[in-house]
């Protein structure tokens, strides 16, 4: 134990939510380096989709994420839908809003789970699953999948909201919110918890912008930046709700920012209800857009994604490029890992929230 | 941009108040909570979750509806569907899909695309199989009773219409609204594999009043009945000379 | 502890676009602006000057991706870098010969584009110079090919 | 007073009496000096000690699978979930459990120390095993009963820690290596304040004698309430001391895949995994002794059920403080163990001494 050694944590590791690989150096518990290694899951995404018609490809943006499909399949056709150059009836996009949010939510809540396992308490893990099942239940009802939602479509979502689905989704939220409550006397008010987090794994506001750190992970080192207010979609502009920041940037700070995303997903989800007018849900499309670029991007759970897409004339698109949030956050994850120890990797990695799918495309 | 000082506010109601005795006492409610009622989780096997209508399990037919349009073929993103030959005493010699459950990634589309909502979607998930053979779901085996909520529909508005404020929608192959063929007739060559190809009969080939000079005979062109079309888009793929093509409604 | 706030964007896109055009007449050709987005074609020579202007004087704080795209006669590298401040993005187009796709690496200005230079050397064969760890990430260090290229034959599966 | 081993030792003379009439009655000359030395005093003794242990061992077996069951129905319950549910109320799963370990093949890896791979694992079972023998479960039902049983049963239990460094250090992997040395520090971090708990004990009573303990507890107070600091500190050493979260370091499965068990599989596996829970059943057993006042109870039910009760509701406590809890790393369980348990330890002996020497009780 004298000599510092290389670990591998992967790619077959509990610590690792997919298949990756976390080479680190460790001089006794202390970490020296990290290096992490992707590419076990690259499924050649890209090259894939331009031999795919632009409808065809939506089910396949969904599966780019297992955690949060629905924003994936969303910037795909938010993109497309810039191509093609046409506008979504603002009662779809009412939808659309609604069910990001309820996916932010979702997503949110497996993270947490899987952070919980990290830190060792199963109980985190199935709360939170637990809680999570409200919010499948109800896109089962929408869209009539649990997970590969399939739902949003280039210029419109599939279907219209079921008769009784605004009181379902009151009724899910009321029932959610006292809960969040538990699961955060599960984590902050718990003693150990805040032991394993506070101070873990900091990264301050500069390196984080320079290392292109997005999403929660970049709002906990307290810069206050959001998509959905910075550069608006759908009808972010028109709701009201609050860019949760967190000045500490640590595994605790970035655990609290997504804390209260959830909270201010609700009340973004109950405006959307509200506001909702009727009208149509979908535009008919047509097969082929315009030649042209177009580049969308979204606020998603886990950071910033985007996707640029290139369309030469034809019913398939020619290039499209994504940019996965969890690619760069996982770039950026040496500059936290150094100098912690050993038993922090999980603490750190996980409260990155990883996705591999997305990330290795 | 600006920079502020900021104490962060939020959760300070959150301070780590008694080490672990909160998380204690919710773990202590929920086991009281799940001693006296049940647990949340269900006994798999045994008890199922209630899924509503639209659960998208595998592909299901209802073999009578089918036309054989071959559009569930075509929108396929995994290419999993297949026309195969079958013969029923009902039916006679048709061709109807077959899809390679296997590959299928329940995304729902055959049944979004099928007019004839022949192709619906089934609440039926549990599909492992011993080999890869049981997972090839012929016609026959890929039956499913019918149930009105099995039925994926939708209703759509024109971008036209939309931009003119009017907020009119329409079902799914509204037979008004979807998309027509059209002719270039300098290239037909009246070869009639259109109207043979046909699935809805919805081409006739009808006179045009001139004569072919050479063979002195009536030329015949295909001629589309609007309503009976389900925009298939098989006579365009067997047009030999490239002369019929879609006509999009927008 | 400060928090960073990027409410209101500090200049406008015209702005911005002038600001960057009249510092490199020769090499910045502004394409296309619309809100929140500006689309510029550099030269890639003075490329590198541009990204550190950009960087330093216009507050272009973000790399959110690089994107080479492949179009037969050429390569082309679209930058995609954010602005926080002034609440845009601009789109960077580099054109390269095909015969030899080499750009400077911006990876010490954003560090956030170290790993897209690498897939994009991975997959499109772009190659960084100044990179300072420019290998394969996706696929296998032995290969020799660069499968997202136009030219590259698809395997056929039946 | 009729002891488990007066009993037994009546069965066995009985039985060795029907052995040497049976070769008597043979009426075989040269077997007739078998049938003398079957009746003597060692013979006698000799049987009579392997009966109680084998009897002894049985039962204590069988409440190591009841913890094991006892903690997978009450975790699902504290999780909102079920439990096992093979069997009777989920009771066979651990039969399930064993058949399958047994049947497992026996895996050393190639680079693996083979002797001292395969003595770690014997080292800490026998360990364990050989514990259950130092503990009493009435005045009437053990197997020793000497002056020095608790310092025998502590010296016993600090040897573990032994074995598992040596079983990690020669299954030749680092997760391995890393899981042995977190046990090693962390199970000496935690002896201390152990002892010093126990010395107050001894203090108080004035012997070392299990039942010479309970003994004194019952003529005068549950020490719990004159010690209860030393409760606390014993409670919380003893969860570390028997590795459970969140003091699970040695083998958190997030960082370390299994810590120091990582090569171990099979049967051996499975006595490990028995023997962790044989060491926990030691630690609510010390923990009864000590405080909660061992057998003493009202006189309406045998002394064991009351003991046995103690011993479950202290367990109860155990499963409950994993639930709420996530696991905290290395050098925070050594702080927690050098810099707050033992001074608490230390308070806890001049309170029992100041009592002592106030002549309290």
């Amino acid at each position: 134990m004298s000599e510092e050694m290389w670990i591998n944590m992967g790619p077959q590791h509990p610590m690792t939510h997919g298949l990756w690989n976390l080479r680190v150096r460790v001089d006794g518990e202390t970490m020296t380096a990290a290096e992490p290694i992707v590419g076990y899951l690259h499924r050649g995404w890209e090259k894939m989709v331009e031999n795919r018609t632009y409808p065809q490809i939506i089910p396949l943006a969904d599966r780019l994420c297992y955690g949060s499909s629905f924003t994936w399949s969303h910037l795909y056709c938010l993109a497309a839908e810039r191509v093609f150059n046409i506008e979504v009836p603002e009662r779809a996009q009412y939808i659309r809003t609604a069910c990001i949010e309820m996916q932010r939510i979702s997503s949110h809540l497996m993270w947490l789970a899987a952070v919980g396992t990290d830190l060792g308490s199963y109980t985190i893990l199935l709360y939170g699953m637990r809680e999570r099942e409200l919010f499948l239940d109800l896109m089962v009802e929408l869209c009539g999948a649990r997970m590969t939602y399939n739902y949003v479509r280039i210029g419109g979502v599939r279907n219209d909201t079921p008769p009784d689905f605004e009181r379902n989704v009151t009724r899910v939220l009321d029932t959610f919110e006292p809960r969040i409550r538990d699961l955060e006397a599960l984590c902050d008010e718990c003693e150990t918890f805040r032991m394993r987090t506070i101070d873990i794994g900091k990264i301050n506001a500069a390196d984080a912008m320079n290392l292109g750190l997005t999403g929660p992970s970049m709002r906990a080192s307290g810069i206050d930046l959001d998509l959905r207010r910075h550069d608006p979609y759908e009808i972010y502009d028109e709701l009201d709700f609050d860019v949760c920041t967190h000045t500490d940037g640590d595994c605790y700070a970035r655990y609290r920012v997504r804390m209260d995303e959830m909270r201010e997903s609700v009340k973004i989800i109950r405006q959307c209800l509200e506001k909702m007018p009727k009208g149509p849900t979908r535009v008919k499309v047509p097969r082929c857009p315009p030649k042209g670029t177009a580049v969308a991007r979204v606020e998603d759970p886990r950071g910033e994604s985007l996707m640029y897409m290139v369309s030469d004339g034809t019913d398939k698109p020619y290039r499209l490029k994504v940019r996965s949030p969890n690619y760069v956050n996982l770039s950026a994850s040496p500059a936290m890992l150094l100098g912690n120890k050993i038993s922090d990797v999980p603490a750190i990695m996980g409260v990155l929230d990883m996705c591999i799918g997305e990330t290795d495309r | 941009m600006r920079i502020e000082d900021m104490r962060y506010t939020k959760a300070d109601h959150l301070r780590a108040t008694g080490y672990i005795f909160k998380s204690m006492k919710v773990t202590f409610k929920n086991l009281v909570r799940a001693t006296v009622n049940r647990p949340c989780t269900i006994l798999y096997p045994w008890e199922k979750l209630v899924y509503p209508d639209n659960y998208r399990g595998r592909p299901g037919i209802v073999l009578d509806k089918c036309i054989a349009c071959a559009r569930c073929v075509k929108i396929c993103p995994n290419q999993c569907i297949e026309m195969v030959p079958i013969e029923t005493p009902e039916l006679g010699k048709v061709k109807r899909p077959q899809i390679n459950v296997a590959r299928c990634m329940m995304c729902g589309y055959c049944a979004e695309e099928c007019p004839t909502n022949a192709m619906m979607v089934t609440p039926e998930f549990e599909l492992a199989a011993y080999n890869r053979a049981d997972m090839m779901f012929d016609p026959i085996k890929l039956q499913h009773p019918h149930k009105p909520g099995y039925e994926v529909n939708y209703s759509f508005a024109l971008i036209s219409e939309m931009k003119g404020g009017a907020a009119k929608t329409y079902a799914k192959n509204d037979p008004e609204m979807h998309d027509t063929i059209v002719l270039d007739g300098v290239k037909c060559i009246s070869c009639q594999r259109c109207a043979k190809t046909c699935p809805t009969g919805s081409i006739e080939m009808a006179e045009t009043g001139e004569l072919n000079p050479k063979t002195k005979k009536p030329i015949k062109w295909p001629k589309f009945d609007n309503a009976k079309c389900v925009v298939c888009e098989q006579c365009v793929e067997v047009c030999p000379k490239d002369a019929l093509s879609i006509k999009e409604v927008l | 502890m400060k928090v960073i706030i990027y409410d209101k964007p500090d200049k406008s896109e015209e702005e911005v676009a002038k600001a960057i055009q009249s510092k490199f007449p020769g090499t910045v050709e502004i394409v296309k602006i619309t809100p929140r987005n500006i689309i510029m074609k550099v030269k890639r020579e003075g490329f590198l000057d541009v990204c550190m202007y950009m960087k330093d004087e216009v507050s272009f704080e973000h790399n959110s991706c690089v994107t080479p795209v492949d179009y037969l006669d050429h390569f082309t590298v679209v930058y995609h870098i954010s602005s926080y401040a002034n609440h845009l993005m601009a789109e960077v187009l580099v054109d390269l010969p095909r015969d030899d796709p080499t750009v400077d690496s911006i990876t010490p200005l954003w560090g956030g584009a170290n790993w897209h230079e690498r897939e994009a050397f991975d997959l499109m064969g772009v190659i960084f110079k100044g990179h300072p760890d420019l290998r394969r990430i996706m696929l296998p260090e032995e290969y020799q090919f660069h499968p997202l290229r136009k030219d590259f034959q698809v395997g056929r599966r039946v | 007073m009729e002891t488990l081993y007066t009993v037994l030792q009546s069965l066995s003379e009985w039985l060795l009496g029907v052995i040497a009439w049976l070769i008597d009655w043979t009426r075989l000359g040269f077997l007739s000096g078998i049938a003398d030395w079957v009746e003597t005093e060692p013979v006698v003794t000799f049987l009579t000690t392997l009966l109680v242990a084998a009897i002894y061992f049985i039962t204590l077996f069988m409440f190591g699978l009841c913890f094991i069951w006892m903690e997978r129905k009450f975790m699902g319950r504290f999780m909102d979930r079920r439990g096992t549910q093979v069997g009777v109320l989920g009771f066979f799963q651990n039969f399930a459990d064993g058949i399958k370990t047994m049947l497992k093949e026996h895996i050393i890896p190639k680079a693996a120390d083979k002797g001292l791979f395969e003595m770690a694992s014997f080292a800490i079972i026998a360990t364990s095993a050989m514990l259950l023998g130092c503990i009493p479960l009435s005045p009437q039902f053990y197997v020793i009963n000497v002056d020095l049983a608790l310092l025998l049963g502590i010296a016993i239990f600090s040897f573990a820690p032994f074995g598992i460094l040596i079983g990690g250090w020669s299954s030749n992997n680092k997760f391995s290596l890393i899981g042995g040395m977190r046990a090693a520090a962390q199970l000496i971090a935690l002896e201390i304040p152990i002892l010093m708990v126990v010395v107050s004990v001894v203090v108080m009573t004035g012997s070392l004698s299990f039942i010479g303990i309970v003994g004194w507890q019952q003529d005068n107070i549950w020490l719990a309430f004159p010690l209860f600091i030393g409760l606390i500190t014993f409670f919380v050493a003893a969860i570390g001391e028997s590795e459970r979260v969140p003091f699970d370091l040695p083998e958190a499965e997030a960082e370390l895949v299994e810590g120091w068990q990582t090569e171990y599989g099979g049967f051996r596996w499975g006595l490990i995994m028995l023997s962790d829970y044989l060491r926990a059943y030691i630690m609510c057993a010390l923990v009864t002794m000590l405080f909660l006042g061992g057998w003493d109870g009202p006189d309406f039910v045998w002394a064991e059920i009351w003991y046995l009760a103690k011993t479950f509701i202290v367990f109860f406590f155990f499963i409950w403080v994993r639930v709420a809890m996530v696991r905290i790393r290395t050098d925070q369980i050594l702080t927690l163990g050098w810099r707050r348990l033992l001074p608490l330890s230390i308070v806890n002996l001049l309170i029992a001494i100041a009592l002592k020497t106030a002549e309290v009780f």
